[in-house]
Parts: C-alpha cells; structure tokens; sequence
C-alpha cells in the first residue's frame, strides 16, 4: 500500500513541529507538505532544530498546499473555522487541532469563547478526537477536532467514575491543573519571557477557562446529558516550571461509600486495554502518581487516584504531555484511528527517565 | 476623592488632574479615565485584553 | 536597651539558617548560640554558604546550650515535644516551629498524626504563632508555635471569607497547594536527588495532608466552632520545580450571590494595616496575581482572588515564601509581638524581580 | 543631613527597578524620580511588582526629568552617550549602566563597538565605576560608568594575579562566563521566550564578546599597559537556566613554579578588607567554590581559585549577581564612594540559602 | 536471523536503566536479563518509571546472571575491573561503559585515577568504543569500553582539527564543560539535594578531572603521539541547571591563518556521512550553535564552532545526552557495530522541540 | 492466581515460588509475602512507611 499523504498548516508553531517530527518518522505516513506564513522557503530545522539532518523539506506558503490524504491544521483558535470549507477541498480528511470544532453545540460555544461560530454547520460532522471516548465514529469521520490539552487529561482521568456512575454530581467537581510553558505556543510575549515565567507558579483564568466547557460536553455524554454535565465545574490553571507537560488534578464527591478496589476495578476496566493509558499508583518509590516530566515525547496519559473514605471523596490525578497525548500525539492516534492502522504506529517512543 | 470602578479603592486625583486624562488604579491597576474633576469621579478606560498565557 | 539574646536549636538545617540569617541582621537581636547534633564546632557557613563572612559563630552542641531570653527550635516533628521542658527552663520564651504545638487539641492532634502527644498538658499553653490571628495572645505567650507553611498561606487566604460569614459549609473547601522542595528540609534521599526531582509536577498525599488540622482548627475558630470546622476540607499538595515558595489555590462556595467589590472590601478590612499581606489583584501585566517566587526571602504573604458569580464561587490564591513567611520569616514576626517590638524589625526585604 | 536625592532613568527595565528596590531601603537616599518612556503614569509596581506596598512612586516621563543630586541612566548601550551632556545639566553626579562610558580610549571603543563614539570628549571624565581598582577617582567623580556584568567578575577575580605579576602574558587567558537571563533586559524576543530558552545552554558570541574590551583596559592598566592589554584574550560567554547569576571560569598560566599559598596570600592582601568580596575556596561540602545562586540580591562577588601547578595554571572561579555587583548594587557602592558614605549602606542584603 | 541475546548488570542505575529504554525497542534484540544487587525481584518500572506497562521484565541479582550475546556492564568505577574475567565468561562480547577500560596505558590510568590497574592484561585487548574513531576495531572487539560522556563530546568536537594538524600544540588546549545532574548517577546525597542542586552553577574538579586522561590519549592517537598528547590540556566541569546534557566549550590555537571555509570542508570531511554528528552552525534563529537540551533521548552529538582569525583561535562547541550519545546511546551504537547491524538500529529518536 | 490484597490484581505465581517468598505487585508494586502455593494466596509484606516528599 503507498503511504498516507499528510500537510500540515501552522507548520511553524509548536504543535505543527511536533506534528511533523512524529509524521516523519510514522511507517505509513509521507508529509507532503509543511506550510507557514512566516517561514515559507526555509528549512523546517530553521524552526525546529531537532529535525536538523532529517529532512530536507522547506516550509510552502499556505497558498500553495495541494491535494493531499489528510490536512493537519495547527493554527491559533478562530483562524481554521473561516477557512474550513478550503480546507477540505484539499483533502478528504482534516484534522483541526485548534479549539474551532471541539464543541458539538453552537450555544456551548458562545457561552465559551464568546461570539457566534464561524461554521456552525459543520458543527455536527466534526468528530472530538480523543480515540478513548471516540474510537468508533473517528474511523468514518472526515472532520476531526484536536481536544484541549487539560480538557484531555482531566476527561480521561475522570471519565470511568462518570460512566460508572459513581459521582455524587450535587457536589462541585473541581479540577487544578498545572501546566508547562509550550501550552502557550511559539510566540514570545511579556509573560513568556525567560525571566518572568521561569520558576513561576502563576495562575491565570482562575475561573471561566475555556476547557471547562470540554469537560461539560464530554463528561455529559458519559452521563447522558447532551447539553452538557449541569453538576457545577470549577476549573482552574496554573502555570508551572516545565516546558511540556499537564498534571490534573481533580476532586470529585462519591454517591455513595466504596473502598479503594472498586476504584482499581472501575479504572482497569476502563483502560486496560488502552494502549496508551497506564494506571499509576504505587504503593513505594518516589514516582508513585502520574508524573508529566516522564511523559516528555510520549503519547502516554498517566492517571492515578486516592481515595478520602470518610469524606466519600476521589482524587484523580493525571499527566501527560500537552503536545503529544494532549494535541499532536493524540491527532496521529486519531489519523491512525481514521485509515485504520494500528493505533500505536508511530507513537512508540516511551518517554525519559531521568529528565 | 474618586472610587475606582473595578475594585472601589479610593482614587484621590492630583491638584492638576484635568479631565480626560489616564490614571491607574493603585490597587487593581485598572486603567482610569478622569471623568470630572470637581467631583472626582473615574471610569474605566477602555482596554484591549493582552494575552498573558496558555 | 540591650538586645534580646536568642538560640537556635537544629540551626543545620533550612529553617534554623533561615532564622540565623534574619537574626543576625534584626536591630533588637544579638544571636547567642545556634546548636546543632551533627555539625557542632563547624562555622555556620559552611552548611549556610550566603552567610560566609558575616558571622564568626560556630555551631554548638545541643546540650551545650545555655540559658536566653528566647529559643527558637528548627527540629523535625516529634523531636520537640518530649523535650520541651528542658528547653522551657532554657529561656522564658519558646518558639517551635515545628508541628508539635499547632494543635489545641489532643483528639485533632492524634486524629491527624498519629499517637498520643508526648506532653498534652502543655497544649493549653501554647499559641498558634500567626500573628495576623493571634497578635494580642502572642503579646502573653511563652510557648509559641510556628505554622505550617501551605497551613499558613490556606488559612491567610481564607480567614476573611470565614470570618465574614461568606462561605456555604455545606459545600466543600478544596484546597491546592503547590510547594517548592526547601520545605522537605535539608535531609537528602531519593525524592529529592536532583536527577528525579527536578521538573516534578508531584502529587504527595493527595489525601490525608497534616496541614488540612490546621485549617480545620483556625477557620474553625473565626466560625466559633472550637472543635474544627465541621465543613468538609479537601486539601491537597504538589511538589513543584521551585525551591522556595508556595501557591495556594482554595476553592470555596458561598452563602449568597455577591459581587467582586463585596470581596474587595472584605479583604481590604482584613488586611489593609497587616504589614505583611498585599491584596494582588491586577487587570493587567503579568503578575496579576500572588506569585512565590518574587517573594523569596521576603516575609510577605500576596493574597489574591476571583469570583465566578454565576456558581457562587470565590478562588483565593496565597502566595509565600516557605521558609519566611512560612516559617522562619513568621517566626521572627511572633517573637517581634512577644517582646513587643515593631513587627518588622528585621523582615524588611522586599524581594527580588527579576529572579 | 538631608538625603540624597537620586532619579533613575529607564527605571522600567530590569537595572532600573533593582536600583528603585535597593534606594528605596538606603539609609541615605530619597528617590526623586523614576522615569520611563512606555510606562509614565503607571506605578512602580506595575512592573516591578516586588515594590507593591512599598512605594506610591509612579513613572514620570524622561522629559519631566527635574534637578537632582545623582542621576542614574539604565539605558540600552547607545542611548545614553547622545545625551550625556543633558543628563548632566540634571545632577552633577551622573552614573551611567550603560556600556557608554565603560572604555577609557575612543580607538577601544571603535575596535569593540563599532561606530566612532558619540560624546569622545565625555570619555576622559568617566570613571570606570569599579570601586575596587578605582576608589580613589570614584570619590571626585562626576561621570561614573557602569561597569559589564561579566567583565566585573572577570576582573575582580584576575586583578590579583595581574596586579602580582604572576600571570604569563605569552599564554593566551580564556574566560568562559556561565550567565543568567536577565542579563539581556526586560524586553521579550524569540531568544528569551520561555520554551526555548528554559535549560538552554547556549553560546553567544563564542569570539568577539565585548565585554573583552573591559577586560583588556582594566587588566591592562595594573599591567602598566594604558593602550590596553597585549596579552591574548580568548573571552567566551553561554547562557544558562538562572535568572540572576554569573559564573566566571578563567584559566591563567603563570611565570613561575608557585604553590597555592601564594596564592592564598595574594588574594587575601588584595580582598582582606575589601567589603563586597569574599573568597570561597573550601575542602569540604557542596558550596567550595563561588556559587552565584546564592548570590541573589547580595552585592557580593564570591572569588575561588585552584592551581594546577604540573602545568603551572590558575582556574579563577568568580561569581555574583549580574543585577546588583554586576549592575545597580555596584552602581550603589560607587554612589556611595563618591557621596563619601559607608560603602556598604543600602546593600547589606546577604543573600539566600537555599534558594 | 534471531534476536541478540543482551544482558544488562547495574541495571537500577541511570545508565542501566538508558540501555534497558533502548534495548526494549531495539529491532534486532531481546533483552534475557537485568541484574541489580539492590532491587532484584523487583519490577524495571519501579526503578524506570518510563517503562510501566512496556515490559514486565524483573530484576534479577548479579550471580543469577546467565550466559548471553552481549553483555552491559553500567557499574561505579572501579566495580567491574576486578570481576571483568567472570563476566567475560558469561557472553563473548562485553561493554563496559565505566572508566575501568578506557585507557590503553596503565601508566595513564596510574596518573590520573591511582592505584594499579586491577586488570592490566585486559587493557591491550579493550577498545575504546567511540565508533566515529574506532568503528574498524568494534567490527572485532570482545571487549568493549564505553566512553567518558565529557570526553566523547571533546573528542567528538575536537578530532578534526587535530587529524588535520592545524593546532597550534604549544598553545594549550582549554576545554570548559556544562554539564547536568544525571551524569552523576542515581544516588542521592548532600551535592544532588534539588534545594542545594537546583539552579546551580558548581564548579567541580577545576584542575585534575579525569576525563583529561581521555582526551589526552584519542587526540594523541591521531596526532600519533601513542603516549598521549604532550600538548597542555586544561579541562574543566561545571554542574549547571539540567538533567541530562553536555556543552563543551573548547578553545584551540592554530598553527597558521585559515579562513572559516577551511574549517568548514574539514568538518564536512569528517563527519558528512556520521549518522549521530552534525554541524551546527548558523547565521540566524535561536539554535545557531550545538545546544544539549534539544538531544535529550537521541544519539546526535552536534558540533559548531567559530573562528576568532585576528587571534588565531577557534572555539568548538559540542553537545551531547551524557546518558545517550555519553554513555548508553553510543554503547548501542557500538553494538551495532560489533554485530554488523544498521549503526542507528534502535536509535532514531531524534530528540524534541520544545523542550 | 493470586489477588494482589492491594489492588486486586491477579497475581501469578512462578513455578518455583515457595511460601515466605517476597514478590512485587505489577500493577502497585505492593510488596506481597507469597502465604500459599497449592492455592495461590499472597499478603501484603510489612513495609516501612518511607519519607517521600515535604
Ligand atoms: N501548544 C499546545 O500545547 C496545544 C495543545 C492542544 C491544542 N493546541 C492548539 O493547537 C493550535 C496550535 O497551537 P500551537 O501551540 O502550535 O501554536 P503556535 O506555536 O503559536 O503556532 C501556531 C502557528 O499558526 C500560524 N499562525 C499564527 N497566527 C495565524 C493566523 N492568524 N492565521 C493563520 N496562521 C496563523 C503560525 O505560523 P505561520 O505564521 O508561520 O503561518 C504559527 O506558527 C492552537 O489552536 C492551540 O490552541 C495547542
Ligand atoms: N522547611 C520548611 O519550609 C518548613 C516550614 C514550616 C515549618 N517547618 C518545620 O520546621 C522544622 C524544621 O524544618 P527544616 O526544614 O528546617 O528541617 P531540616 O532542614 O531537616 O532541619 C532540621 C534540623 O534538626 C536537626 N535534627 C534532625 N533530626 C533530629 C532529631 N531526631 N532530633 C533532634 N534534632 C534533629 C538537624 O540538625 P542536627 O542534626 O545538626 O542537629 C536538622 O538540621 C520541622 O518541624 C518542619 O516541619 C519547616
Ligand atoms: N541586565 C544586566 O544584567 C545588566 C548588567 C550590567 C549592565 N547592564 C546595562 O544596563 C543598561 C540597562 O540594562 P537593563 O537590563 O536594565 O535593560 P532593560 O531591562 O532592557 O531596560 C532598559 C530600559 O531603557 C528604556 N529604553 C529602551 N530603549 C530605549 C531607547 N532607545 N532610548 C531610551 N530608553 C530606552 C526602556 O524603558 P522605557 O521604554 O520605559 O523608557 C527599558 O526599560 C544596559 O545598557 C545594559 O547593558 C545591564
Ligand atoms: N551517568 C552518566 O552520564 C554516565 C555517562 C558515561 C559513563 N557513565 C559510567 O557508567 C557507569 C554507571 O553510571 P550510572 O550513572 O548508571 O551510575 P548509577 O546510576 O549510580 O548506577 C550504578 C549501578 O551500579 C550498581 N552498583 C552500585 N555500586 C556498586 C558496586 N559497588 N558494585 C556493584 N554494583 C554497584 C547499582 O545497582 P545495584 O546496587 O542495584 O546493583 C547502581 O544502580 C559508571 O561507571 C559511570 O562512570 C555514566
Ligand atoms: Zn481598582
Ligand atoms: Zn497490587
């Protein structure tokens, strides 16, 4: 069979780099094209240096895509919605990364992002792209959206107690995470530069964040309630020493008093066949709950958990690396999903220890 | 003495305050305009959201 | 007047160097003797480097202390407790900043730590050392107790909401805290080797956090509720790349819909004439709101918060320097009340930007 | 007395507002003025958000400037030299940060900078703000130059040797500085966004540093070689992860067979008495060497050597904050040469341990 | 063909834990074993949390080790010498990636780690496995050493010049090393304490750092100067800020006046078909010179350097993963090579951007 | 199979394993004394608590 023939648009930006760097080394894949506006001419090592000596491509000017098999979009929120209908003539398969098709419904997003959508009619084709929710609809769909970084780790990790129906939702869900620098992308700004944000615990939107309303859609699914979870979700972000990588961590109240086994059983069931979700807690060590430092490069969503017995409380807990499980990582699981090769190919780098 | 309109600190405008004039707030920094003199009163300035993370 | 004479006990360590350094330095302090078990004889710089050239003292051993006006005791939890009677006849004035003392009560004590406390009958005696709740008992006291450092930035934080009658109970209190590695002390072992430390994002007991008893004693006291507050309490830490610092990230629900100058106002009363606590509350810039790390060195606390009114709930973020205002830094603020000197004699740096 | 009253221009930037911190507290001083082009109007702490609580000073623009008794420019290279002659109008003394004024001779400035030099009538008035080689001209003074961060570190720890006659000129010296990113300035760019330059390691300017130059005409001049140097001057700087910091490595050859009390002797007699230096050169524990880190916020320069006498070779280690002995501390310690006042007023701060 | 049979002894350290991260995915083999002394029994993810739920592979203890193809030995210093008899019995090629055989001399090894060579007729038959170097030697060899991760990326970046004869050797050859926290292994103390560790920039061994012996020897060989260069090396080390990675910062004097284009042909010459080395060197961007922290996980040792012609001097740069391309990376490149397989099998990962 | 009295997991024991002998849970690294073979029991292994963090 001849390779899958993949573009990239916003090749110049962080997760258009990742995106190329896992594409390039993918068995099935060929990259077509990488295209930037700022960039165009120039060697994608130009950007990304650890691609130096291992490819030869240029940047394109967005204008000069061509047809492909499948189109990544790695552009900044509201830049792809206008475009989409272009987008897809170029290929039967389009992948957005940006947060422009996330949400199914068209009022959530206003509630959200504030304004009406771009393309609301393409709302209902589009697919949210997280293969451990959506495995079946990815292999049809011909739109797929990219998930939210935090929306990502904190759905996986709570997303068998909601299923199980397990969650007391008269009680607050409240979700902290922690976050690396490249969640920000690739341009510079006062609160990116070096001095400022190194060794920084910052907070930033301690309310309204924009991935509650991932949560609220996707958590409402597993609950039966499609126009959204109506249990209150306070989620807050705060920005930490780290380049890559998200630690949730969520508390959530119980319906009802459990032990500890019920939890590994709810989680095991949920996750033991998934390729890329591992069940961490241990008992001794120092890496006994997820850890994102390890995840650096890998596709791999760590979740753990502890239970508060008296309190009929949960903590979930997990990590995983904002560019690749929680942006491109997950989009190739997604493709992989979508042509239906193995969910794993090109995703076998298993992370560092030390890092 | 003028309350600011995002926090209610006390503003207390300078001897040559004119109005129209840009201020901030010494408690939540928000960007002021002087709005009447005589009776000191401020008003929000309009202001463009930075972006300041993720 | 001539100065107070102090000691330190377990002066080796983070929190007796931090204490060394302010007391050299504080206009109404001469340092008599700095005690420690493992280093006695050597020169208080060669285990606290920043203060080579600035002192000539020598460490010397426990039980060659020798009676001072006021002895500070910088030992791990549990050392303190059995020994206080000796150290009382030490000095007229005790401060232990570690936890043996924080707790009124027996029943808390032993609820959260475990065991009987080695010397109940002074419980009654001791005051909890945070001088924004306790200054005029601290003017009387002789046995004082540090604070625990997430404990005092939560409580900080929190106490005006409390003590304004603000907060549904009925709902819980979740509390995040993010902690730099000084507040492990200064004992290497394998969660602290460097390789692995470095770049954590690590969740330590997610459930079941000591710090939580202090919490549950103040805010219980400012809702006259002398056993503890009966509201459920979730609080939860995490390791995170930063030596110095904490941010507390509290979540708490309230009675009825107010609106953000409400909360401006009632942080304001509480706080406008503490000398250590700044309302951090901005609409622009990159510090908008508390952040550790500028608070390095300086015993301030930055309290800041937002207000999600559409399901009644306030985040409160406390930032604060661990060993400062977290301890040490606290510690000479308490004694400053005891003996009735200006508050903040010898705590006057204001921190670092850039840093 | 009265105080002195100081104004700084270019108070926004990072030596700006370390000069605004370490005034604000001296015993000597009252601040006039700040002034700043882009943030006039706005509160000191709107940028320098450590001096929230501490100060009500707001930005003036640079042309609402007024007489003062010192004034000091924290401009970028080149901004200050066109308009020396109007600052001086302003204040009779002048300290300038800038790299304006730091070379004695318009044919080094040439060599280095590029340019013929915009004020060379200004040049013979300057005095190379050091107050360790030039304390005597500082005190007549009226024109102070700043002095380069690294050059700073360099010379102080080579003068000894220099000054001793020890070093063999027919050998080249290598300087390698280790320095944090604060040293490029407040302004953001691609080279300091956090992503990138978070962990970076990276040279800049591998040849043809022009802190050289500073190296070249202070060694030179304790060489009896006012044109400068001849010796071989191989200087190389890479920046690494620290905010504040310098770490000089520099490698000397020597003229003759010594052993290391030689060199023990020769740098006691040179820094004994001296205030802000220390030398750090211990057998035992983790701090044997200058260690900028806990450096931050202190005025000190930390200065260690070793002798490789098989090769009859000195590694000089010198370490200091390129903020404060690099920048506004010594620009402080140089006010107060010229002022006459304890050279050690306003920058007692001992820095932090740990940190 | 079937797989190559490797075992791994000292398997719970940093480097052991590096191989077994590249053994698992390796193409062409199966691990049999992994010996720890420590942790025998026990799982590999409880030491390597990176391989959870990739292997379910015990420790076993050092004397249960069985015989095998290729056995790696990720010992302390001085560990595997006396016992390298026993393992050689065990598999007909051994790589020994301590310092035990990395020098041919044992007048060499005598000098710089004291003490008698426990082993000194191995010596003869041991190559120094750096397959850009030695690649025919490795094509034959049962005994294998690895090599110093310092030294490698000296060597690395210095060979070409000396091959082609343009330094200057009465000049001296001054090599400054960065260096981070994991090259220091896994076991924790008073000097890897992350408060103490952190933001560090320590020199360690100014003078006498043993991996000079190393250089000295592979640079003598291609001068042929089988005793070891006679040129004066000064190497130094400094810890800074990382886990993984290396920068070296080398300074050479030349014989006569080249221009940048000779430099240029004569490191395209050498390395222009190395898989794992390229030239970095660019006129623009952010990553103009080799920067370690882009190469973490891969076996790349990229190179730069820059041309001083008025001194006759060049600065090389190169960087380096010490784990990788510094120890366990090039360990498997040399496996590759003493099996005639694909030199890159089972190291493609090309490292990340950003990082 | 044995269950991990931890987690839950199933646990196999090794052909060889004997009564008193110390083995790993995959899933929590628990540390399990194996008490039967003949009908695979194991139980958790005192451990000491250690130090892990503040
Ligand atoms: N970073 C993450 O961790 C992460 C995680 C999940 C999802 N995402 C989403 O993925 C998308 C890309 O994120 P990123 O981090 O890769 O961003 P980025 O680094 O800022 O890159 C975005 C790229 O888009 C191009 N671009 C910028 N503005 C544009 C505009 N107005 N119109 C068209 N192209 C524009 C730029 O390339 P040229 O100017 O060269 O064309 C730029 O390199 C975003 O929507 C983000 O929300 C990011
Ligand atoms: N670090 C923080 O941020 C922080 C904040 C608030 C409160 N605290 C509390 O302050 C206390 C001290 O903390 P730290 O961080 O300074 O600890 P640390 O760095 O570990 O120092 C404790 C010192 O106590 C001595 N010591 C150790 N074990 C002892 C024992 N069994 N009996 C008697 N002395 C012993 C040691 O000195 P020698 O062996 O030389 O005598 C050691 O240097 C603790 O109770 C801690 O909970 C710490
Ligand atoms: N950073 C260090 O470690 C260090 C050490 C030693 C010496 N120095 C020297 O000290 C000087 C200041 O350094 P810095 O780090 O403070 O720089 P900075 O943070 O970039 O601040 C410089 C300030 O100068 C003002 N400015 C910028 N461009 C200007 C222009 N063209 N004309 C007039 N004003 C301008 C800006 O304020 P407004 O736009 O608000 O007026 C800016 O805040 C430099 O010459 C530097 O070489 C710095
Ligand atoms: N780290 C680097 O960057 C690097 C680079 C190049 C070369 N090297 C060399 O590679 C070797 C291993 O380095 P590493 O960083 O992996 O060290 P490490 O992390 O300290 O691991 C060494 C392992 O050896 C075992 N061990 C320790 N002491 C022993 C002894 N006395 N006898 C037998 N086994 C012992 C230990 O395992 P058990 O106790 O569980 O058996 C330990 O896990 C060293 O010789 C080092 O110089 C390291
Ligand atoms: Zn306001
Ligand atoms: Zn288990």
């Amino acid at each position: 069979m001849s390779r899958i023939r993949a573009a990239i648009v916003g090749g110049s930006g962080y997760t258009g780099g990742e995106l190329a760097r896992l594409l390039l080394f993918h068995p099935e894949v060929e990259i077509t094209q990488v295209a930037s506006g700022s960039r165009a001419g120039q060697f994608l090592h130009s950007v990304h240096p650890n691609l130096r000596k291992l490819t030869g491509i240029r940047f394109c000017r967005p204008e000069d895509l061509m047809p492909c098999d499948v189109l990544f979009l790695c552009l900044p929120h509201g830049a792809s919605a206008g475009m989409m209908e272009h987008y897809r003539t170029l290929a039967p398969r389009v992948i957005d990364l940006s947060a422009d098709f996330r949400l199914r419904s068209s009022t959530l997003y206003q509630r959200w992002y504030g304004g009406e959508h771009p393309a609301t009619h393409l709302l209902g084709e589009a697919v949210y792209g997280l293969p451990e929710l959506h495995r079946a609809e990815l292999s049809e769909a011909t739109l797929v959206s990219g998930t939210g970084c935090m929306a990502t780790a904190s759905i996986l990790g709570l997303a068998p107690l909601y299923r199980a129906g397990l969650v007391n939702e008269q009680m607050p869900l409240v979700v902290e995470a922690k976050i690396g620098s490249s969640a920000a992308g690739a341009a510079p700004g006062a609160s990116s530069h070096h001095p400022d944000r190194s060794g920084a615990v910052r907070s930033f939107q301690p309310t309204g964040h924009r991935h509650s309303a991932e949560l609220i859609q996707e958590l409402g699914v597993l609950r039966g309630q499609p126009d959204g979870l109506t249990q209150s979700v306070a989620f807050s972000a705060t920005a930490v020493e780290l380049v890559r990588g998200i630690l949730v961590t969520a508390h959530v109240f119980l319906n009802e008093q459990i032990d500890e086994k019920v939890l590994w059983r709810v989680y095991r069931e949920a996750y033991g066949r998934e390729p890329f979700i591992r069940i961490v807690k241990e008992r001794s060590g120092v890496y006994r709950y997820p850890e994102p430092k390890i995840l650096a490069g890998s596709n791999f969503c760590d979740i753990g958990f502890e239970l508060d017995a008296a309190q009929r409380r949960v903590v979930v807990m997990a990590a995983l690396d904002n560019l690749m499980k929680g942006a491109a990582g997950n989009a190739v699981q997604a493709m992989n999903c979508m042509f239906g090769l193995d969910e794993t190919a090109g995703l076998l780098f298993p992370g560092l220890h030390p890092v | 003495m003028a309350q600011c309109p995002e926090c209610a600190a006390d503003i207390t405008l300078e001897s040559n305050a004119m109005v129209g004039e840009i201020i901030y707030c010494p408690d939540c920094n928000a960007e002021l305009e002087i709005l009447n003199v005589e009776q000191p009163e401020v008003g929000l300035a309009p202001q463009v959201e930075e972006d300041w993370g993720e």
